[in-house]
């Protein structure tokens, strides 16, 4: 035990230096925070470069096994790069559909030859993946998808639209929901779950420009696109509960993912650092009363946020509503950084109305960028909105509306 | 002793008018499809649209009749200016209103009678106050030096509006130590002077300005009796007329809302009758309707004479609140919309992205409220 | 024309002066604000002396007819006289519900019997009036009152529950809405209108002490209580129509009130001028930026809300939303007493701890009273939520939920 | 460079039995229907509970087993404390725990020796700290003057808590221009001292108290070296308790929102169904849960030694979003009860009233941000 104490320590030694030797410096453009923020061919040519840096290094897959790319060692050791890398703020890894849940789905469940074909390529960033669960009409609604493959001989037929997919138009694969049966009784036993290929006749994927201008998801439609049998995981009819175990993969390396570094985190310290150099009525910032009660009440929420992670694995200081933190987490810590942004561009004084691409815009425009890439958090994966309901029927047993 | 609560509210049928063509010629000049192409372009806005305006009078509006304007004062200004946020017509309006009142505020007799006239034909032109991101300085870093019988100016000046389009150029300066208003027209200027920002609101245009080393006439000078009030007054009516455009967004904001509230379905119901939803749209109703209260009653108030503590005190509620009503509505039209919200082919994006400019525009909400302190509490 | 004003101006100068010269001395305990919160007997003999007085000095029921106690004036007079005692801040008028709402619907309605039974007890206070609308089960929901009056030879019997009933313990008349027909096909048309006596036997009204923890309603019972059949107003079945009308009367002598100072206002001056008292970190309280601000907000607001009532008589200025700025004065003014009052507790330090009855509360526990008395507003009369719901609804045309 | 954030939030097996056996105890013992009888009484709680919870060893908890206790620390009394807030039970544990830590902290060796036993037994006192209404004020308005070989008091003692019960008083007095700390047996006084406060919660007891006149030996002077940071950490302890009450009141006034919107039907639904009441419910929670989450980081990391930065961070982030939480709770569950809400018999005027009490006890929430500025900022 003392052995291995010694050796993990060895190690995050190793990585810190590794990071602070190799952390790029500023391309010149923003680099995306989260893996939903890639915009342009500039960034992604550089995260690619980056995550293929930091496979060679040896710290990304470190728990998965030898056989298929990875280094066989305990999940401790990848949590341990993935803090050394959040802690230097390199930048992010960016092929997060592949190592976070495809790759663990494959690696779990995947028959020999899914984990020989896929689990490399997507370590070393290689192959791209993307994920097609959302559809245009059904949101949050996942059980309900429309978009059909239909079994032809040795392939399926896939038709109908995907939205919100990352990296559609750069994906070599995608974990794909579809209904192979339309007439099941259950709606979610009419779903299979696919590994498909994006490069088939029949398959468009049309970016979509984001609130921030620029681009980041694609809507893509399948028409008559044509895919090999061989590319179903699982059974026909197991979909919904494939894609259930997908979304159930938690952002660590124990639950399977290559790495949980797909996000880098905006602190109030990075807030506090940038309002430092702003003044307002000829006087630091940093000075004025009420914005220092303001940055104060920020740091009390977010304290509360990263101490509701703590208490949440200690059971008796969790009694009342145990299902309390883990489920208002989301919708907790989305509000809170949204506001936090948008206070952020209110701090600026007049540079608050610059924006990406203005050489005096504060730190290149990033609060403002971030503000509105904030929604993609208020809004994916459940809108704060609908997060309240589940809150409030699932954790305090109020009566559905 | 506490102040008495001024709440004059009064609108006659002249403005009445007013508010009616205005909304009219904005809706039909401006649905969103044309404001998407606007951004496209360099100027913001359409060269016919501006002239269609001056024919209507609306840059004489606030000018005196012996000065070929109107004569209607801000009380017609406000509600043209909320039309015109109403249906994000970005056009040099303010920017040639304002630097109009500056002339009418503190111009010689001379300046009155040379550019007024212009400015209600439909000359362009445009204020330069800012010399830093900072609206509660009231250092002016620009200064004016005498040389050879003229004024050599030096100095970087920031968010200028429209002055890619501005004939003439208003500047604060710093002349023997006190602030002062000088008239710089755009001959004087080389296109190195203009470094146009990219702005956050992509339907406006404002440019970086550089005027160092322009020469201009001693006889460009503004009264200087007259400019330190008036400085300080442009900046309130400056205020009070991005407010009143605030409104107008808020409201248009508040339309999309309730549009998409009204015919998107989910889980089996159209989304607006979900409390969840209703109820913080119905906030940002009233919140743009205490918006809309306050503009009108500064609107009522403020005329052409130097501003007194009432009229100041209607010009910095009305944006405090304005701002704040429309940051509130950009941000929940975005949110409500969900998905296609977070697209900037919604036309949430329009609006939220208005609210961090206006807010920023002649100071936001904290910089009036503390100075409305002072006028209200001691 | 002139000669009206001149003698409106001389009349506002005589009650100005009369006000100014008898306007009571502080009685030793708080007086109330709304005729809600008269709590005990000694606030009600002082308020009942009160009225008797103005009435007597000739400035209560200007409006109403000569014959009936009144002086047969222009409402203007009446509101003259309103708006002086508003400036005075005398102590209100607290027969509200005979002076504003059942003296008005008997004017105009009522028989030439009931008008000389009536009028002049409402106006010198000899007959304290109740209503009794709202049932236990039904707080807003007027149409589905559940209490019976059951014709029997020349006597209505009533049966039934009556809640929130302002000085249903002191009333000697009641206007009550009560069921005549019960098998009525809608259920509005079952419903009849009473000016019922309240000394009759079966009639309990028992005082519900408030969370302020004084009395200020009742709860009234009514068990097989016998009342005259001549105290039917109109006929049977028109109850639904005349509660509504009564509803109807606005709080002004125009709308038939004979008086509408029924209410002293608070407003950001009292907290302003309260808040000068105070200290904070040993240093005057206003001098604080961020107390500062917190006040120029609420005046902000303040300042909205009275500017919004004299633009809603501009329907130039009212085109977006007609019935905006009406539906929702209600929601808004309430809201802000409620959060103003909340807040001026904050300001007090350690005293925000002290109660109506210690000495060294701060005027008397005045503003941790009228925090707790302004729940009546944001709950009474539909609550802030339903008033939200009212406003999406009626004002902007969003779906039922 | 900013401080990195202590997020240490730690609970061993003792504190786990603490907590089971403190609300297991409060719930028994403090049925609502006993809060509002305890309302009436004059002391507002039992001497039979009071005996069994030293009997639990809660008043030792946190005094050294040298002393008598059980030297569990903070960390044992910030779960008694919410507990105690949750079941609305008032005694004077506070107070008795306050007194014990002044001794403990400032005390000399025979005052410990002396006190800290019969605290631990039960031995009710309780602290004087407020010359007025200002938690801000660091001026201490008491005063101690040597005369004779004692020290004669003078000055009046607000907000004193179960001054009606407690055997001995530790006041806060200025002595040689310097803040102290002296003991006062309750014998010393006459009953002329006591003047019981009304307070808006009703089940606390406090007293406005007069010391003017009161001699004492100089032996009741707390170690003049230790007595500045020790009044200095007891208002950060205060803070904390206060907090840890507040965040158990808070859970309670959401119970009975729950409670109420799971079983009330209006317009034929039951109200909980309804967003406009559920969304700001769960609010509520989360604001509890912001506060549980402080209470206890502090509650893991104040020890017995003076406090250092990270505990006053800890302590005043936890009397902040605590008070708020509740402020914020005791407002809904008014608004929510509607009708009934209004009334006294509604359990939630208990929650509305104790709001108002704990946000002001040792320090609003703008009091402790207003401190935590310089720690985090500068």
């Amino acid at each position: 035990m003392k052995d291995d104490n010694k050796k993990m320590e060895a190690f995050r030694e190793e990585v810190f230096a590794w990071m602070k030797e190799n952390k790029p410096s500023d391309p010149g453009f923003l680099l995306p925070q989260t893996f939903m923020e890639v915009g342009t061919e500039e960034q992604l040519d550089f995260l690619r470069k980056w995550q293929r840096k930091v496979y060679d290094a040896g710290y990304l897959g470190l728990a998965w096994p030898k056989e298929f790319g990875g280094h066989g060692l305990s999940p401790i050791y990848q949590q341990i790069a993935d803090q050394e890398m959040a802690l230097h703020r390199v930048p992010i890894l960016f092929n997060v559909i592949g190592l976070g849940w495809a790759g663990p789905l494959i690696l779990k469940n995947g028959t020999e030859d899914e984990k020989k074909k896929y689990l490399k390529g997507i370590l070393n960033g290689d192959d791209i993946w993307c994920q097609g669960f959302s559809e245009p009409d059904h949101g949050s609604d996942l059980g309900n998808a429309q978009t059909t493959a239909v079994r032809d001989g040795d392939t399926y037929v896939i038709n109908g639209t995907k939205i919100w997919t990352t990296f559609g138009n750069y994906s070599r694969y995608m974990i794909l929901l579809a209904r192979t049966n339309p007439e099941a009784k259950r709606k979610y036993d009419g779903l299979s779950f696919f590994l498909a290929p994006m490069d088939v006749p029949g398959v468009t994927a049309n970016p979509i420009q984001k609130i921030t201008g620029e681009y980041g998801f694609t809507e893509t439609f399948f028409d008559n696109a044509r895919i090999p049998t061989s590319c179903l995981m699982g059974e026909e009819g197991q979909g919904w509960t494939i894609a259930m175990q997908t979304l159930m993969f938690e952002r660590s390396a124990e639950g399977g993912q290559a790495s949980s570094y797909f996000m880098e985190r905006v602190t109030m310290d990075d807030l506090i650092k940038s309002a430092r150099t702003m003044t307002r009525d000829g006087r630091p910032l940093l000075e004025d009363p009420i914005v220092r009660d303001n940055l104060v009440q920020f740091l009390i929420e977010e304290k509360a946020l990263a101490l509701g992670v703590g208490r949440a694995d200690i059971p008796a200081l969790c009694s009342d509503y145990p299902l309390s933190l883990p489920l208002s987490g989301k919708l907790r810590a989305t509000e809170f950084f949204r506001r936090m942004r948008q206070y952020a561009i209110c701090l600026q004084g007049a540079k608050g109305g610059l924006y990406v691409g203005d050489d005096d815009a504060i730190e290149g425009g990033f609060w403002q960028r971030a503000y509105f890439n904030s929604f993609s958090a208020t809004i994916g994966g459940g809108t704060s909105q609908i997060q309240a309901n589940i809150i409030g029927e699932h954790v305090l047993g109020l009566p559905k509306g | 002793m506490l102040r008495e609560m001024n709440i004059e509210l009064s609108f006659d049928k002249e403005q009445a008018m007013i508010i009616k063509s205005a909304r009219e010629f904005c809706g039909k000049k401006s649905p969103i499809a044309s404001v998407r192409e606007m951004v496209e372009t360099d100027d913001g806005f359409e060269t016919d649209s501006w002239d269609e305006m001056a024919d209507l009078g609306w840059m004489g509006a606030a000018i005196p009749e012996e000065f070929g304007g109107f004569e209607l004062g801000m009380g017609s200004v406000v509600p043209i200016a909320e039309s015109m946020g109403r249906f994000m017509l970005s056009t040099p309006f303010f920017s040639t209103t304002l630097a109009g009142q500056a002339i009418l505020r503190a111009g010689t007799l001379d300046q009155k009678k040379t550019w007024l006239p212009k400015i209600a034909d439909g000359t362009i032109g445009t204020l330069a106050l800012l010399d830093n991101a900072d609206w509660g300085s009231d250092a002016i870093g620009c200064t004016a030096t005498e040389k050879g019988g003229k004024l050599i100016l030096n100095g970087v000046k920031w968010y200028v509006a429209d002055a890619g389009v501005s004939e003439f150029f208003i500047l604060s300066v710093n002349y023997k130590s006190a602030p002062a208003l000088v008239i710089v027209n755009r001959g004087q200027l080389s296109g190195d002077a203009f470094k146009r920002h990219i702005l956050i609101d992509e339907t406006k245009r404002a440019f970086k300005m550089d005027f160092s080393g322009v020469a201009v006439e001693k006889s460009e000078l503004l009264d200087p009796e007259a400019s330190p009030a008036a400085l300080r007054d442009l900046k309130l009516i400056g205020a009070l007329l991005t407010a009143a455009e605030a409104t107008g967004s808020a409201a248009a904001a508040l339309d999309i809302i309730i549009d998409y509230l009204k015919n998107r379905m989910q889980f089996g119901k159209l989304i607006g009758s979900y409390q969840g939803l209703k109820h913080p749209t119905v906030e940002v109703l009233n919140q743009m309707e205490a918006a809309r209260s306050h503009i009108y009653h500064a609107a009522t108030i403020v005329g052409d004479q130097p501003l007194d503590v009432d009229m100041e005190i209607a010009c910095r509620m009305a944006k405090a609140q304005a701002t704040e009503a429309l940051l509130f509505a950009g941000d929940r039209a975005v949110q409500f919309h969900g998905g296609m919200g977070f697209t900037y082919e919604c036309d949430a994006q329009l609006y939220i992205r208005r609210a961090q400019w206006a807010q920023q525009q002649f100071g936001d909400a904290y910089h009036h409220r503390k100075r409305l302190a002072p006028l209200l509490l001691d």
